[in-house]
């Protein structure tokens, strides 16, 4: 529980800085209440888990995954957690200093707090997927942190190219851990921890191992994926200081630490890790000599520092294990205060280019007195921290068990390192304390410092002192315990090698150490040299290369999906009939019998002529379709052709649909028609046509097999249970009509709700049309004159009593569809023809007035009519749409029937109705001599 | 006798259809092809008939009605859209 | 007859797929037209051909398969009400865009 | 019965003749002018026929009487002029010139045209 | 059209053409129930009295008797001119002599001159192509014009002064 | 169980009386669409409570015994479908409410036949019915994805709905020849007489399975079949396109349905199809990367990160284990919800910035992006799959149940750098929307708050998501036990007792 408090604290802590916003000092000193709590927190437990107790406390989460909130607080893990908070007191402390009361500090505070949770959440957790999860976080914060002058186009790159590389190596860790899961079968570390042989011998480690190290190099800023690192120096300094020198960027050591004992000791881990480690550690220094930010400078030193570890770890020994370690605190020690000279530096002289920076000494002593022993610690100078670890790392080079020339290149280039970022040391002192007068700096007269940055400074230094001086001190109470805990203690006990610690030793190591800071002296004194040299190179700047990298992939991108998602509709539709084609032309091919066994129907004259005749049609209106009025009535004649096709196959019901529907559909092209120009254009790519021909070819081919496959073969269906009910429980002998209205009664519900939409829809994407070029030539006022009135007398007169005829007409196809053909919906087709025939002989103004109802309203009532009607049956307990016929007899009248399908199909009628005459009118209104007008219906 | 005069008489009225049908191809003018149009669909009603009489049913007495109706109401659209360019107001 | 109404069918989907392939609004809704008029055959014929069985009880002994022809009403309707809303985005497109083309660009000849 | 029968076969291939001859006329003759008068006739006798003719069938040969033809008759010879009057009105708007010797011709006759 | 078109509904706007209604509902139906009557009553009621505004200005015929005359006298040069036609098509091109008459209108009813004009259409031979805004000339085509001061008399005789006493106009 | 009926009929009723109403006081129209959608979202979770006891629920509509009539069948699939729906339907309406409804006419009405179009063609268990839904609601969808006007959304309308209705007939073809063969429309009945088939008339069937593979994918936006959908998706109002966030889905879960059910029992044809959809979905997901990276304004990149959740899903599901599905269904829940997170954010976005919409381009100076930067950072972590929101849960669940050989070596390395690619593509939005500034430009632009609210409800969804995810795991893989194993669900269909 503890643990779980130690990971929330900060967050629980989160809010009070942004809270208190206006004021600084309360800002910091709350936020500094969450590491210092956590601090006494664990205090009771620093002793026993150094002495070798471990804490594990597991709660379920989502024990599907595997995912449980678990933590763990080993010697290891009780070191992180130890640097992370004691150097998060100092980072916020310097932080106050440095954001010197601005607002934006509370957001850093924040993020900080939430930086700080995720870290302790990496190095306590026991669940590697709870892990990655903090893991991932960090990296998230990270790219806040770095992109915190979002403004400036230098942050969001560096936060952008930090996010991807971090990003994508988080993903490369998830997988290397749901493999891991596989194998082991749990994703707790103890566990994980216990299945070293398993895992190692297993087929998949190869790729485990190296999805793993993808991972942590990615955050741990190995080479090639350093390059994010000195970019994420915009950050503020004391974002710097704490996630890219001493935390964040060692969540990748930690977690090369914590599955040590899992990985170590296979030849694949050596040559994974050492050469990578060994590249990061000399490109690092290397590149460190020449950076004239004196950020950028630390950042490289820092890569280096983590290639170090790498390197170390990657040795694979006990005795390069604890070196590793002990380095690694060392570093923290010496590499924090560096960063907050840094950016105490940036602040007081407005810049942090080394050429400008110098003579600083003048200026400020103590901060030169109180950097000099970092920057030497860094240098390994003697009698301080950095002295034992650059000693230590020369001595586990040297006894790295290899044959041939790795046994002496090792060695060699790891003196070289020292002696390089012995160079680099000396130039960060020198350049900025020494080195003659400042040059053009931003901010002169240079303005006094704030005494209370000596404090975290002073801190740091005399911790680098005392270790220096008593390096057995953390050896054995830090160190060791940490190398046990390291190595899955419980499964076999470790001799821990004895360690030379004597800070003078005679002999060769001592020469060889001179032989590093004169090397490192003589880079510096030739860096004139050096750097002319340098500035020859091409200079390469990793978040330029990122962002055209970027620019570049992204209009490749956009070029490739341009290829296939151009925006042409003839393609679209050309892959969805490929790809219906070649899907199911796969299974036809195994179509042993082409033809059923149903005995074919003979064929008439008469309806093979009608057949032929309807090709002709269809054919006509696919080679004359440029002629657009032409090609309609083609069309037309087709659909009237269908309609005797229907009626010919005993389909009556169908016939009457299909006739009016058609003529509708057709009366709708028809307006539009008048808008549109009356020819289409020869269309100029010919082999489109041939293209198209072939494929429209293949895709009748399909349907013609396809229909004669089915139709020839003998039936079963569900049919005769309409054709055996359709009387007794429908109530009506047009059995279509009883499948429409009551078997599938809902089916028509959905139908008259499309139609109901369609027309909703015609009518929004009419209502505020404008036309301003009215396509058809003949739309003209002096079209009037001659042969043409608008309201031609002879159509005038006759058409009006033809509605209330028509309407009489409709009413008896609507009573008898129940049982025979007709129906609410043939009805209203009927009735809205008749009416819009009154819309043609009269014109569109003079019907409206005279409607009784508006046609939405209408539509509306048809459909509440149908529902309600379907909603009526409930009020019995019968589902929806069960409907209910009885037969009545009355003395006068005789027998009648009342049934609720005949109000259901009342709200067809109406809707339909309405739908159709809200769809002509409005596209009819369109086409007033005066324009739009208002909207209709 | 009946059965062959309505036969005949089928016949002779396909005969006129694929006649319409005729002029509906060649046109020359729009007009042709609407006047083919509709008086197809009047001897279209004529074969609706004879085949009710042939079905003894008259089931597909609605077809005709609904053509009569229908076929009319599209002639006057069609004219009236050459007449003006449009088909309402 | 089943044959000539396959070929038929195959006829209809053709010249369907063949004009809503054309590059023009117009030829596209005249193209969708003939596919929904295949279709909707096509799926009538799904009850198998039937000559002289309306389904309605009590006018003849046979009865054809009344669920298909069901099916085909509701899909006409549908298709019909398609139509209308097609028919209206692209006369909508047409004056939006200034031309007809599917594509809402045109690529061929100058705007109308 | 044989009689009526026999005047029913008579009235059909009367009126399937009379529309035939109508649809010949839509063929055959010079102009569109001309035409129109092809359908008026298959329109009013020859449908009219084949509606009497079916009238006369249903009311003598089956049960009941079969008004419904009447009804389909009097809407067709309602408006077939209506359709005719258009069609004539949409081509001489259309100027759609008429045959050669065309007496009053409104509008360009074909002789005058292509002289 | 302005609102004025509305004018204060009527119970029972057009009594007769209910009673048409009514007739051709039976017709329809096939059946004189007493069911039927009452059903096809209430829609000869109902229809127009919901669309009564869409024809209110309703011409009065005045000689019903005479219309069935007028009736009469079309039916038989129906099918007179139906043979002449048919024989016209059917004979060789070159007699036809096409032409165009314009004929004065004198009847003032719009629904008379509607009457003439498609009785003129329904007689095979004649069509009626126009009738002038003015509503005072009816311009026809002719199949075959031999003589145009007789046809124009022929139908004033036969078909405008019998519509011009039906309608009194 | 009439309350399964009125999943469809309270959209219904709505939609109808708005018409019917249609001069009705904006505010009143907006109360009713609200209203309708809260009810609708009782009506769901109600129905989901039944539906958790693992039973199935036939709804037999006109009191028509199946196959005969129309059935609803309400599983915890088809629950789990409709409180999706119905979660969406509601953010979204009240969202509608802030402006989008006005841009058009109708929009309510449409809105509501939209949603039961959705509730339809989850609920029903008929095949033609489903034809029928669709529909609904792709005419419903056409007139929505026009709302509010203009160029784009006409050039993409027109794409769409040409696509779309080349797709119903390509259904209905399908739809003819499963008839024509099985003699049913009852997908269980169809189901059971698919397994009694001939050899010599599986073929036929099979055909009819491939036509309604393209369909389901015209729908589901599967490569190739997908091309409508990017601009189509871009161009629409924010409303609208948060909406359509569930029908892609839609189209996978008829996928789904028919496939197990009416497909599953028989071997070849069920494989078959499969083994068709995973090279599809691999390459939808490599297609989806590859356009997120190019996208050039957030709804844009919102739409091909709809198809990289597609192209996810489909491959997941084509390894037609119970476990897959399981993942599969839950990643469809977390998808349908963020890329609607997303598409509402880019309208947020839209009002903060005027004048320069949602493109990638530096915006006005505005006042305060606090609360935007953290809807927007919440999104794309939750989107992306970083942990710990929803997209890290269900892509870890989804990676650990996919474990076939082809899953390691193809599915496994295209997820997780298409997860790359849409954290940079991301990354990449997010910091040219919120933290570039055009510093000439001023904008006195307010933080839209209730608009902000909605989206943060949604994210809010995906964090109890994550805190609940092992509940809903279990529920995801009961459902999809329950899907695979159909025996059930056909039991009461080849008894003929319902
Ligand atoms: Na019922
Ligand atoms: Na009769």
């Amino acid at each position: 529980m503890t643990l779980l408090l130690l990971v929330l604290l900060p967050l629980f802590v989160l809010p009070a800085p942004l809270l208190l916003r206006s004021r600084p000092v309360l800002a910091t000193i709350a936020t500094l209440i969450a590491p210092i709590v956590i601090v006494a927190l664990i205090f009771p437990w620093v002793i026993p888990v150094f002495s070798g107790q471990t804490l594990i406390s597991t709660f379920e989460w989502i024990p599907s995954l595997g995912l449980s909130i678990a933590f763990r607080l080993d010697a290891l893990a009780m070191l992180f957690v130890l640097l992370i908070s004691v150097i998060g007191i100092t980072v916020i402390f310097y932080a106050y200093l440095y954001f010197a009361g601005k607002p934006e500090a509370s957001r850093f505070y924040a993020m900080i707090l939430a930086f700080m949770a995720a870290m302790l959440g990496i190095v306590t957790s026991e669940n590697l997927l709870f892990l990655l999860i903090f893991w991932e976080l960090t990296s998230l914060i990270s790219f806040l942190l770095i992109g915190f002058y979002g403004h400036k186009q230098a942050s969001r790159r560096g936060a952008r190219l930090s996010l991807f590389i971090t990003g994508g190596g988080g993903l490369a860790l998830l997988s290397a851990i749901l493999l891991i899961g596989k194998v082991v079968g749990s994703l707790q570390i103890s566990d994980i921890l216990q299945s070293r042989d398993l895992l190692q011998q297993h087929a998949y480690f190869p790729w485990i191992l190296a999805l793993f190290l993808l991972g942590v190099f990615s955050k741990s800023a190995q080479f090639p994926f350093h390059l994010w690192l000195p970019h994420a120096m915009s950050a503020p300094t004391p974002v710097s200081a704490y996630l890219h020198s001493a935390t964040m960027v060692k969540a990748g050591i930690f977690l090369m630490m914590r599955l040590y004992p899992v990985f170590s000791g296979s030849d694949l881990w050596f040559y994974y890790v050492v050469p990578i480690g060994f590249i990061t550690l000399l490109v690092g220094a290397f590149v460190a000599i020449f950076m004239h930010d004196i950020k950028g400078l630390l950042a490289y030193s820092t890569i280096s520092h983590l290639g170090l570890i790498t390197l170390l770890l990657g040795y694979g020994s006990t005795a390069a294990l604890s070196v590793a370690v002990f380095h690694l605190i060392n570093h923290a020690l010496f590499k924090a205060p560096l960063f907050m000279m840094a950016g105490t530096i940036d602040k007081a002289t407005g810049t942090r280019d080394l050429r400008q920076i110098n003579g600083l000494f003048h200026f400020y002593p103590m901060l030169a007195l109180l950097s000099f022993i970092p920057i030497a610690s860094m240098a390994g100078l003697p009698y301080l921290n950095g002295y034992m670890s650059k000693k230590l790392f020369i001595v586990e080079s040297l006894a790295v068990h290899q044959d041939g020339m790795l046994a002496v290149i090792i060695p060699v280039l790891a003196v070289l390192a020292a002696a390089i970022s012995v160079g680099y040391a000396i130039r960060l002192f020198h350049n900025t304390f020494f080195n003659g007068k400042p040059r053009e700096l931003p901010h002169w007269p240079l303005p006094p410092l704030n005494r209370l940055i000596y404090l975290p400074l002073v801190f740091f230094a005399s911790l680098c002192v005392l270790i220096g001086l008593w390096p057995e001190w953390v050896v054995s109470v830090v160190v060791d315990p940490v190398v046990v805990s390291s190595q899955a203690s419980s499964l076999y006990f470790i001799e821990l090698p004895p360690y030379d610690l004597s800070v003078l030793d005679s002999g060769w190591l001592t020469w060889i150490s001179l032989l590093t800071f004169a090397g490192g002296a003589a880079l510096y004194s030739a860096r004139k040299v050096l750097f002319a040299w340098h500035d020859s190179l091409p200079t390469v700047d990793a978040k330029e290369i990122f962002e055209t990298g970027m620019l570049w992939l992204i209009s490749r991108a956009q070029e490739a999906v341009h290829l296939v998602e151009n925006g042409s509709l003839q393609r679209y539709l050309i892959y969805i009939f490929i790809a219906a084609l070649l899907l199911t032309a796969w299974p036809l091919m195994q179509l042993r019998q082409w033809q059923g066994d149903l005995a074919l129907m003979p064929i008439d004259p008469m309806s093979a002529g009608a057949i032929v005749l309807m090709m002709v049609m269809a054919v006509s209106v696919a080679v004359l379709h440029r002629q657009r009025l032409i090609a309609l009535l083609f069309t037309g004649a087709t659909g009237l052709l269908i309609t005797v096709g229907f009626a010919r196959f005993s389909a009556p019901d169908l016939a009457l649909t299909q006739f009016s529907v058609e003529v509708m559909a057709i009366f709708i092209m028809m307006l539009a028609l008048s808008f549109l120009p009356q020819t289409s254009p020869e269309e100029k790519k010919r082999y489109r046509i041939r293209r198209d021909a072939v494929i429209a070819s293949i895709a009748g081919v399909g349907i013609a097999v396809l229909s004669f496959a089915v139709m020839t073969r003998p039936q079963q269906t569900i049919s005769s249970f309409f054709l055996e009910n359709s009387v007794s429980g429908g109530g009506g002998t047009n059995v279509v009509n009883v499948i429409l209205v009551d078997f599938r009664g809902f089916d028509t519900f959905g139908e008259i709700t499309v139609l109901a939409i369609a027309a909703l829809a015609v009518f929004a994407l009419t209502r505020n049309l404008r036309l301003k070029g009215r396509v058809s030539e003949s739309v003209q006022a002096e079209a009037w004159h001659g042969y043409a009135q608008p309201y031609p007398l002879i159509l005038r007169t006759l058409a009006r009593p033809l509605l209330p005829m028509a309407l009489l007409v409709s009413a008896y196809i609507f009573l008898r569809g129940h049982n025979l053909p007709g129906g609410g919906f043939i009805a209203g087709l009927i009735t809205a023809a008749a009416l819009s025939l009154q819309y043609v002989a009269c014109g569109i103004r003079w019907a409206q007035v005279r409607m009784l109802t508006q046609f939405r309203p209408l539509i509306g009532l048809g459909l509440l009519i149908a529902g309600l009607t379907g909603l009526g049956s409930l009020l019995f307990d019968h589902p929806f749409l069960t409907s209910w016929f009885s037969y009545f007899y009355l003395p006068v009248i005789g027998k009648f029937e009342l049934a609720t399908a005949l109000l259901f199909d009342l709200g067809v009628y109406a809707t339909v109705v309405g739908a159709t005459l809200l769809i002509l009118s409005n596209l009819g209104r369109l086409m007033t001599i005066h324009g739009p007008g208002k909207e209709i219906g | 006798m009946l059965i062959y005069a309505v036969y005949l008489a089928l016949a002779l009225f396909s005969a006129a259809i694929l006649l319409c049908l005729y002029r509906l191809m060649v046109g020359p003018d729009i007009v042709d092809r609407i006047l083919a149009l509709d008086t197809m669909a009047i001897n279209l009603i004529a074969v609706i008939v004879l085949t009710g009489i042939l079905m003894r049913s008259n089931v597909l007495f609605e077809a005709a009605l609904l053509i009569a109706l229908m076929g009319f109401v599209s002639t006057v659209a069609l004219t009236r859209y050459l007449l003006r360019g449009d088909l309402i107001e | 007859m089943e044959f000539m109404v396959a070929i038929l069918l195959g006829v209809l989907t053709a010249c369907g797929v063949y004009l809503v392939l054309r590059p023009r609004t117009f030829s596209a809704v005249l193209g969708l037209t003939l596919l929904s008029h295949a279709v909707n055959l096509f799926l009538f014929s799904m009850g198998r051909l039937h000559s002289h069985t309306p389904a309605v009880i009590g006018a003849v002994d046979q009865h054809a398969d009344p669920l298909p022809q069901a099916l085909v009403l509701t899909a006409i309707v549908i298709s019909f009400a398609m139509t209308a809303f097609v028919v209206a985005l692209a006369l909508r497109s047409a004056l939006e865009l200034r031309n007809d083309h599917v594509d809402g660009v045109d690529k061929e000849e100058d705007p109308i | 019965m044989l009689l009526l029968e026999v005047l029913i076969s008579l009235v059909l291939v009367l009126g399937a003749l009379v529309a035939f001859i109508g649809a010949i006329g839509l063929v055959r003759l010079p102009d569109i002018y001309s035409r129109l008068h092809g359908p008026a006739k298959a329109s009013t006798l020859g449908v009219g026929s084949i509606l009497i003719g079916s009238f006369l069938f249903f009311t003598f040969f089956m049960d009941g009487i079969s008004m419904q033809e009447l009804l389909i008759t009097a809407f067709i010879v309602t408006t077939a002029p209506i359709s005719a009057n258009m069609l004539a009105k949409a081509a001489l708007h259309r100027k759609i010139p008429c045959a050669q010797g065309t007496q009053n011709a409104p509008v360009p006759r074909t002789d005058t045209q292509s002289s | 059209m302005k609102r004025s078109a509305h004018h204060p509904r009527k119970w029972l706007p057009h009594p007769r053409f209910s009673l048409f209604l009514l007739v051709l509902w039976l017709l329809m139906v096939e059946s004189f129930a007493v069911a039927q009557i009452l059903l096809g009553g209430l829609l000869a009621w109902l229809i127009p009295f919901g669309t009564q505004q869409f024809w209110l200005e309703q011409s009065s015929m005045h000689h019903p008797v005479r219309m069935v005359q007028y009736v009469f006298h079309l039916f038989v040069d129906i099918i007179r001119s139906n043979f002449m036609v048919a024989w016209q098509i059917i004979s060789p091109q070159n007699k036809l002599k096409p032409g165009f008459v314009e004929y004065p209108i004198q009847l003032q009813n719009d629904f008379a001159i509607t009457l003439l004009a498609s009785t003129v259409t329904l007689t095979p031979g004649t069509v009626s192509a126009h009738i002038t805004r003015d509503k005072k000339v009816l311009l026809l085509h002719v199949l075959h014009l031999t003589d145009e001061q007789a046809l124009v008399e022929a139908i004033h005789l036969r078909y405008e002064t019998l519509l011009q006493e039906i309608f009194e106009c | 169980m009439h309350l399964m009926v009125f999943a469809i009929l309270v959209p219904f009723f709505a939609g109808a009386f708005l018409i019917l109403a249609n001069q009705l006081a904006s505010y009143l129209q907006r109360m009713i669409s609200i209203g309708s959608s809260i009810l609708l979202l009782v009506v769901a979770l109600l129905l989901l409570t039944y539906a958790l006891s693992g039973e199935y629920f036939i709804y037999q509509l006109g009191s028509w015994q199946a196959p005969f009539g129309i059935v609803l069948v309400l599983d915890q699939l088809s629950a789990m479908m409709l409180v999706l729906i119905a979660g969406l339907a509601l953010v979204c309406s009240v969202y509608a409410c802030l402006g989008d409804d006005a841009r058009g006419a109708h929009f309510h009405a449409l809105f509501q036949f939209q949603i039961m179009g959705l509730s339809g063609a989850v609920l029903t268990g008929d095949l033609f019915n489903l034809f029928v839904f669709f529909e609904i609601l792709l005419i419903a969808s056409y007139a929505l994805l026009l709302h509010g006007g203009g160029r784009d959304r006409s050039r993409a309308g027109l794409r769409y709905v040409i696509i779309n209705l080349v797709g119903s007939a390509l259904f209905l073809v399908a739809l003819g020849v499963l008839y024509g063969v099985t003699g049913t429309l009852n997908m269980a009945d169809m189901a059971i007489k698919v397994e009694q088939l001939s050899q010599d008339d599986k073929p036929l069937v099979h055909a009819a399975a491939a036509l309604l593979l393209v369909v389901f994918g015209i729908k589901g936006a599967l490569l190739p079949l997908l091309f409508w959908l990017p601009r189509a998706y871009a161009s629409a109002t924010a409303t609208v396109a948060a909406l359509f966030a569930i029908m892609t889905k839609i189209g996978i879960y008829s996928m789904v349905r028919v496939f197990f059910l009416v497909f599953g029992g028989e071997e070849g044809i069920h494989l078959s199809l499969w083994q068709w959809v995973w090279p599809l979905a691999i390459a939808t997901m490599v297609l989806g990367a590859v356009g997120a990276l190019g996208a050039q304004s957030l709804r844009g990149l919102t739409a091909w990160m709809v198809i990289i959740s597609v192209g996810t899903l489909m491959a997941v599901i084509s390894e037609a284990t119970i476990a897959s599905l399981a993942s599969a269904l839950l990643y469809l829940a977390h998808s349908t919800l963020l890329t609607a997170a997303f598409f509402l954010l880019s309208d947020v976005i839209e009002r903060y910035r005027p004048g320069c919409r949602d493109y990638f381009v530096p915006g006005p100076k505005t006042q305060d992006r606090v609360m935007l930067g953290v809807l927007f950072f919440t999104a794309a972590v939750a989107f992306a799959g970083v942990p710990p929101l929803s997209g890290f849960i269900s892509k870890v669940w989804i990676l650990s149940h996919v474990d076939s050989l082809n899953g390691y070596r193809v599915f496994w390395p295209t997820l997780l750098l298409s997860s790359l690619v849409v954290l940079v593509a991301l990354s990449r939005a997010g910091s040219a929307l919120l933290w570039r500034q055009n510093e000439q430009q001023v904008s006195q632009a307010k933080a839209p708050y209730m608009a902000s609210i909605l989206v943060g409800l949604l994210l809010l969804l995906s964090v109890l998501f994550t805190t609940f995810a092992e509940p809903l795991m279990q529920f995801a893989q009961s459902t999809a036990t329950q899907v695979m194993l159909t025996e059930r669900y056909l039991q009461p269909f080849v008894i003929g007792d319902i």
